[in-house]
């Protein structure tokens, strides 16, 4: 059965035909029409994608070379894919959740207008066919692509309900955001051209082009790869405009702002292992900005009361976690977490997606409340959901979330403790938001309240199978020590990736399981007290404040929650939009203020214009002439 | 004569044609100013035109032919310079029939 | 020789047919006729097919570089004219007279690109720029039309004489205007008279194509001209006096090379700098375009600095790539009333396929991949790369890329984003056909660029 | 010193001074008058580089033609007064400061060039002669004269596009 590689072509294929179908067609057809083309082309690439993972997993690994995009001189560079292990295993995700959250769409968006169903549509697609460019591609020619692709993509659907002018703003925002990192990787390709004139995967991989490079090409190279990564994953400090881009549909900022767009940095970085395990530097600033990363977000998130802020600033503390991982060289753990994440953070975006619904719009938790009842699916998924992230076993986020900290172990028992702090944060803000959404009384008004339902079933089924996924997602990379043979994707990757070694006895690892397990547990019980019963601050009477009143949880309160809320309301007020926000729009400030002077040069007199032009000359004559010898 | 003076005389002319078209405002002016400055070019091309032929005959070359394109090229200047006139005097007039002047710093409406 | 000749012929034909042709729709149906049939006819030299064999005595060699270009050139004006020839009844009276004048262009376009003596590269400029004076100033009862005419006018004269100044030099130093003689001449120390004369001819070459510190006359005279016009000057003029300053550049300095590329460099920094930043705070949209065409120029200009094959195959891709999006966008902004950023609001919603066409044209003038901008873009950064050890003004170059993604964004945007009562504007089918086909166009050449390059080599 | 040097000198300084006098006059007709007299003398130096056809062309074109030409068009938009407002006068520094500057780094460049020893023959030499120019002309610089008439075509039909009343 070689022959499915011969076709891989297919997979990006036809969700590129059904852009095209839904793009030029999209005021002639039926939603019914739309929503069967939009999914049905997933469908088929996420057929093909299990059968070439199949494949790739029997040991075929495939080079597929179609023409030469570039041939100049000794460059060649052609459209080729690299189908193997790791790109098999990002096709999964890709078409897997991706075809997911199509379905889903088909009845979140039902009420848009069918020209702008068929919009949607075709952008969603349009974006599944540059990811699946994005991890196929052969070379990085190829992959840049398809990462200039995604943004694009993620561009237009950030800003798909454009009447409102903030989620304009977001959407340029992360566009532009999303253009520093871009720029950086550019100049990383063009640093391999000077160097190598090559940037196939397959050749730059070569231990004699690797001898071509000395350290501080590498160190380079590598640094600006990871800027590039930084711009598309959302890490410090080129995170902010990922919680801004929450302005999109929330299939959207599932699909794109949790699932798959975000972890392309995550992908490129793992393609890049061997360049990366020769530049220990870059792998020890990885770690630092990945664990700040993951850090930060986490304290920020514990403030927010938006759901979708909620869990957009969990991604962008997941991705930390997965950089963490990479910078301790744990390439298999980075991506087995951005396997599991995207199994359980899609489900929590598409949970707070069908709770939107249910609400009419409203994303406010402080008005919601209760809605276990109402929503039962939603409700049981989501709690899997937030188990899974908050990562307590057996649930898929408790495989690779160990497999991380234990690697940062292995490097460094500091990062291990803030790692550990963070994963605890996590648990806390996610079952923060769980209770107070789900559980006390319902707080909104009485029509919202009436209008509760749970979601059509083109919703919830999504729900269901991401649920299941997310609880059975991680017993592909059960750690050695529960079970041998248990990390299938250990061996799995065992060729490609050149992970760090381990050295840790199996006592060690236990008692570091248990340790993160048990304090998990601690905190989500913490945050049941804290949050079931969640009432407005404002609200709070004074008896309730009593009642409440723990010795333990006061003490905790005064030592802990607060500075560390303090610390949330800081990074989100101060660092967030002050520092990092800032920083760019200075950029873009400065831009334009050279902009308005430079143009007055452009005075419009003649004379000036030849003037300007005389004295330039007069400078280059004398610059030949007189200085240059 | 020496070519050495050739050189020092039209680039004389030309770098005062190109004072001229720095320091005045009438565009006729301006534009008489260029022609002095393809006139200076001329005489540079008739003087190493001469030159050249000059070398050739020192070279022992009696029915040289050396330095005519030289002269051509002036020819076709002059060609060009009469039809940039013709199309130039016509902006010249059409601008003054809209705003009464032929001041370039009156040519403000277009800027930044 | 078979584009040349016919094209001066098709431009005296024009010119009668304004006297004997009343109907402004025969005209325009005798000019696209002609420009395909100019088309063929060089397509047909190309593949070797010679109508007229003219003796020129070495200063005019059709070689295949020339021809590519040419036809390139006279694709996208048949382009050009299926798009825009509508819209020039608009301009004035002249109807006839104005393609007359494109004619004789693409005759001067032929002479630029086939050059081997610089009195033909002379005569090709003058020949290009005169008539450009005139279509600059077409418009005649507007004052921004008159205005930019003479600046235009002026300044291109002034250009002309240190274009001149630099051919006296030159042909003081070596006796010759043959451009391959001047390359043979230059072993051992350059001569003082040729370098000066070099660099004059440097200026004014750069004064043709717009690039800093001489590209104060474009962003006034593409916002002064009629709109019809300032698309064809931006594209195909522009394009072509490339093709003649890197054939100059590479045929008869080429040996010179020490002593130009530090300057070369220099005014492609400048230009992208100037171009990019300026065109940032443009709230006109036609001089948004004339400063990005400054900054376009930045990057062709690459392709002078390189001077290797890389360059020469990536400036015409650049040509194809550049032209055809410049030549679409224009088109759609002649049919607008008004040219601000804020005229294209709402105009995706008015007219969809518009609107998406000229999204793929900003994104291949932006060069985001899966376009023919990215691949030219991409080709003239390698070519800067392959001439030498210089990454640093490659990554400046991607700096100033990434900042022009900001201002063509902003026409996204506004035609997206934004709410807005778009102008009602109305198209016929063709037209819309045509820009659908050019879009198709620009992606099949950002994929699969070789469909061009091919035809340098067989 | 022979009576070309004179000539030479005497030509020279007419050229120079009567360019000055050209961007230098306040009234516009001066000026072409003056421009008149340094085409003259420009005219001269041809003669006496034996470019004979040259000076006559030069004289008949610019002169006869083009000069009468500018003539003309002051006239007739009676700019024979002194009607040109100055520019600033920093503006003009500046110009008069740039073009001198242009001068003499060109001069200072090109003072000691590897050509500085030739003469350029004056008074003998036929290759000025119409004969041998209209021979050439006519034989190996037929195509650019040939294409030169679509640069006059153009030029015409500018001019009527231009001018042409509506």
């Amino acid at each position: 059965m070689q022959n499915v590689l011969q076709i891989v072509y297919l997979i990006p294929l036809l969700p590129l035909i059904g852009f095209l179908i839904n793009g030029l067609g999209r005021k002639h057809l039926s939603k019914s029409m739309i929503s069967a083309v939009g999914c049905g082309s997933i469908l088929i690439s996420f057929a093909l994608s299990i059968w070439v993972f199949l494949q790739v997993k029997g040991g075929n690994v495939h080079n597929a070379h179609y023409f030469d995009f570039i041939s100049v001189g000794k460059l060649k560079i052609p459209f080729e894919f690299k189908i193997d292990q790791l790109s098999s295993l990002f096709l999964l995700i890709i078409t897997g959740v991706g075809f997911l959250i199509h379905l889903y769409s088909t009845s979140y968006m039902k009420e848009e207008k069918n020209e702008h169903f068929g919009r949607y549509f075709s952008y969603l697609n349009l974006f599944i066919f540059s990811m699946l460019l994005l991890v196929m591609g052969g070379n990085f020619v190829v992959m840049f692509i398809g990462w200039e692709g995604v943004g694009l993509c993620s561009y237009l659907l950030i800003g798909f309900w454009f009447k409102k002018h903030e989620y304009n703003k977001a959407a340029s925002k992360a566009f532009i955001m999303n253009r520093i990192g871009d720029l950086a990787f550019l100049i990383a390709i063009f640093w391999l051209i000077t160097k190598l004139s090559t940037v196939s995967f397959d050749e730059v991989f070569t231990a004699a082009n690797l001898a071509k490079l000395s350290t501080l090409d590498i160190t380079v190279i590598t640094m600006l790869l990871f800027v590039g990564a930084t711009g598309k994953s959302a890490q410090i400090p080129l995170y902010t405009w990922l919680p801004d881009a929450m302005a999109g549909p929330t299939p959207v900022s599932a699909l794109i702002h949790a699932a798959t767009m975000v972890t392309a940095g995550i992908y490129m970085i793992a393609r890049s292992n061997i360049l990366y395990s020769l530049a220990p530097f870059p792998m020890d600033i990885i770690a630092y900005i990945g664990l700040a990363t993951a850090l930060l977000a986490a304290t920020i998130a514990l403030k927010q009361n938006d759901i979708k802020k909620v869990l957009a600033y969990s991604t962008v503390s997941q991705l930390g976690f997965m950089f963490l991982a990479l910078g301790c060289g744990a390439y298999t753990a980075a991506v087995f977490h951005v396997m599991t994440h995207a199994f359980f953070k899609a489900l929590l975006f598409l949970g707070s997606g069908s709770v939107i619904h249910a609400m009419g719009g409203e994303q406010d938790i402080r008005n919601m409340g209760g809605l276990s009842k109402k929503l039962k699916i939603t409700f049981i998924t989501f709690l899997i959901g937030c188990i899974a992230i908050a990562g307590i076993p057996p649930f898929s986020g408790f495989f690779s979330k160990d497999a991380i900290l234990l690697s940062a172990f292995i490097k460094n028992p500091v990062l291990y403790g803030v790692a550990l702090f963070a994963a605890l944060l996590t648990a806390f803000y996610m079952f923060r938001l769980l209770f107070i959404t789900f559980s006390g009384k319902f707080r909104g008004t009485h029509e919202q309240e009436h209008h509760l339902h749970e979601s059509p079933p083109a919703m919830t089924i999504p729900l269901i199978v991401l649920a299941i996924l997310a609880i059975i997602g991680g017993f592909v990379g059960i750690p050695e020590v529960f079970m041998t043979g248990g990390d299938k994707l250990g061996q799995f990757y065992l060729q490609l990736l050149l992970n760090t070694e381990h050295t840790v006895s199996p006592a060690t690892e236990y008692m570091l399981m248990g340790l993160s397990t048990g304090l998990v547990i601690a905190m989500i019980i913490f945050a049941w007290f804290k949050f079931r019963n969640y009432q407005r601050s404002e609200a709070t009477g004074f008896g309730k404040v009593l009642e409440n009143k723990w010795y333990v949880d006061e003490l905790y309160d005064a030592a802990i929650v607060k500075p560390i809320k303090k610390a949330g309301t800081f990074f989100s007020q101060v660092f967030d939009k002050k520092v990092i926000d800032g920083m760019v729009n200075g950029v873009g400030r400065l831009l334009q203020y050279g902009s308005r002077q430079l143009r007055l040069v452009q005075s419009g007199q003649v004379g000036n214009y030849i003037l300007l032009m005389v004295i330039s000359m007069v400078l280059i004559f004398v610059i030949q002439f007189f200085l240059r010898k | 004569m020496p070519i050495n003076y050739y050189i020092f005389l039209s680039l004389a002319l030309f770098c005062i044609g190109i004072v001229g078209v720095l320091t005045r405002r009438n565009a006729i002016i301006i534009f008489m100013c260029i022609e002095l400055m393809l006139n200076a070019v001329n005489l540079l091309l008739v003087a190493f035109s001469k030159m050249h032929h000059n070398a050739a005959l020192l070279a022992g070359d009696a029915t040289t032919t050396a330095g005519t394109d030289g002269q051509l090229f002036v020819f076709f200047i002059m060609v060009v310079a009469a039809a940039e006139v013709s199309v130039g005097l016509a902006i010249i007039v059409m601008m003054y029939r809209n705003i009464h002047s032929v001041d370039v710093n009156f040519l403000n409406r277009l800027k930044h | 020789m078979n584009a040349l000749i016919l094209s001066a012929i098709l431009g005296v034909i024009l010119m009668f047919s304004g006297i004997l042709l009343k109907q402004k729709a025969a005209i325009r149906n005798i000019a696209i006729a002609g420009m395909v049939l100019l088309l063929v006819v060089n397509v047909m030299e190309m593949y070797g097919t010679v109508f007229f064999k003219v003796n020129t005595h070495g200063m005019i060699v059709f070689d295949r570089f020339a021809l590519l270009f040419t036809t390139i050139a006279f694709a996208s004006t048949l382009l050009y004219l299926l798009l825009s020839a509508r819209d020039m009844e608009k301009v004035g009276v002249n109807y006839a007279e104005y393609f007359t004048l494109i004619f004789f262009i693409l005759c001067g376009i032929t002479l630029t690109a086939s050059f081997k003596s610089l009195l033909i590269l002379f005569l090709g400029i003058e020949i290009i720029s005169i008539p450009l004076y005139i279509l600059t100033g077409s418009d005649k009862r507007n004052l921004k039309s008159n205005e930019a005419s003479l600046k235009y006018f002026l300044l291109g004269a002034f250009s002309t004489g240190l274009m001149l100044m630099g051919i006296a030099l030159i042909y003081g130093a070596i006796g010759t205007f043959d451009t391959t003689s001047i390359n043979v001449f230059t072993e051992g120390k350059p001569s003082l008279l040729l370098v000066t004369g070099m660099l004059l001819l440097l200026f004014s070459m750069s004064f043709k194509v717009s690039a800093a510190p001489f590209h104060f006359w474009t962003p006034d005279v593409y916002d002064g001209a009629p709109t019809v016009f300032t698309s064809f000057m931006a594209t195909i003029v522009k394009a072509a006096v490339f093709i003649g300053f890197i054939r100059l550049f590479d045929e008869a300095f080429g040996l010179l090379r020490p002593e130009w590329k530090l300057f070369v460099a220099i005014i492609v920094v400048a230009t992208l700098f100037i171009g990019n930043i300026t065109a940032v705070f443009q709230q006109s949209v036609k001089r948004m375009l004339a400063y990005s065409s400054i900054a376009q120029a930045g990057f062709m200009m690459m392709a002078v600095y390189a001077m290797n094959t890389d360059a020469k195959e990536g400036l015409l891709l650049y040509a194809v790539a550049y032209s055809f999006a410049t030549i679409g966008i224009f088109a759609v902004l002649i049919k607008m009333k008004d040219y601000t950023f804020d005229g294209f609001n709402g105009f995706a919603k008015h007219q969809p396929l518009l609107a998406a066409t000229t999204t793929i044209f900003l994104l291949s003038l932006a060069g985001i991949p899966l376009t023919a901008g990215f691949l030219s873009k991409f080709y003239m950064l390698k070519a800067a790369l392959g001439a030498g050890n210089n990454l640093w003004l490659v990554i400046f170059a991607v700096v100033m890329a990434a900042v022009s993604v900001y201002y063509y964004f902003r026409v996204i945007q506004a035609m997206y984003f934004k709410e807005g009562d778009a102008q009602s504007i109305e198209v016929s089918r063709s037209f819309k056909l045509t820009l659908v086909v050019l879009a198709f166009l620009i992606i099949l050449f950002g994929i699969y660029p070789d469909l061009i390059l091919a035809h340098l080599y067989f | 010193m022979g009576i070309t040097q004179i000539l030479f000198w005497f030509l020279s300084i007419v050229a120079i001074f009567s360019a000055l006098m050209v961007i230098s006059s306040k009234n516009p007709v001066h000026s072409v008058l003056w421009l008149i007299l340094t085409f003259f003398s420009i005219s001269g130096h041809y003669i006496l580089l034996n470019a004979q056809f040259l000076a006559i062309v030069n004289i008949i074109v610019y002169a006869g033609a083009i000069m009468v030409l500018f003539l003309f068009v002051i006239m007739l938009m009676n700019l024979n007064k002194e009607t040109e407002p100055q520019k600033h006068k920093w503006l003009r520094i500046a110009g008069a400061v740039a073009g001198g500057c242009l001068l003499l780094v060109l001069v200072a460049a090109l003072k000691d060039t590897d050509i500085k020893h030739q003469q350029a023959l004056v008074n003998t030499g036929g290759i000025g002669l119409i004969k041998n120019l209209g021979k050439e002309l006519f034989t190996t610089y037929v195509v650019p004269f040939e294409i030169s008439s679509i640069l006059f075509l153009s030029a015409m039909v500018g001019a009527v596009v231009i001018g042409k009343k509506e």
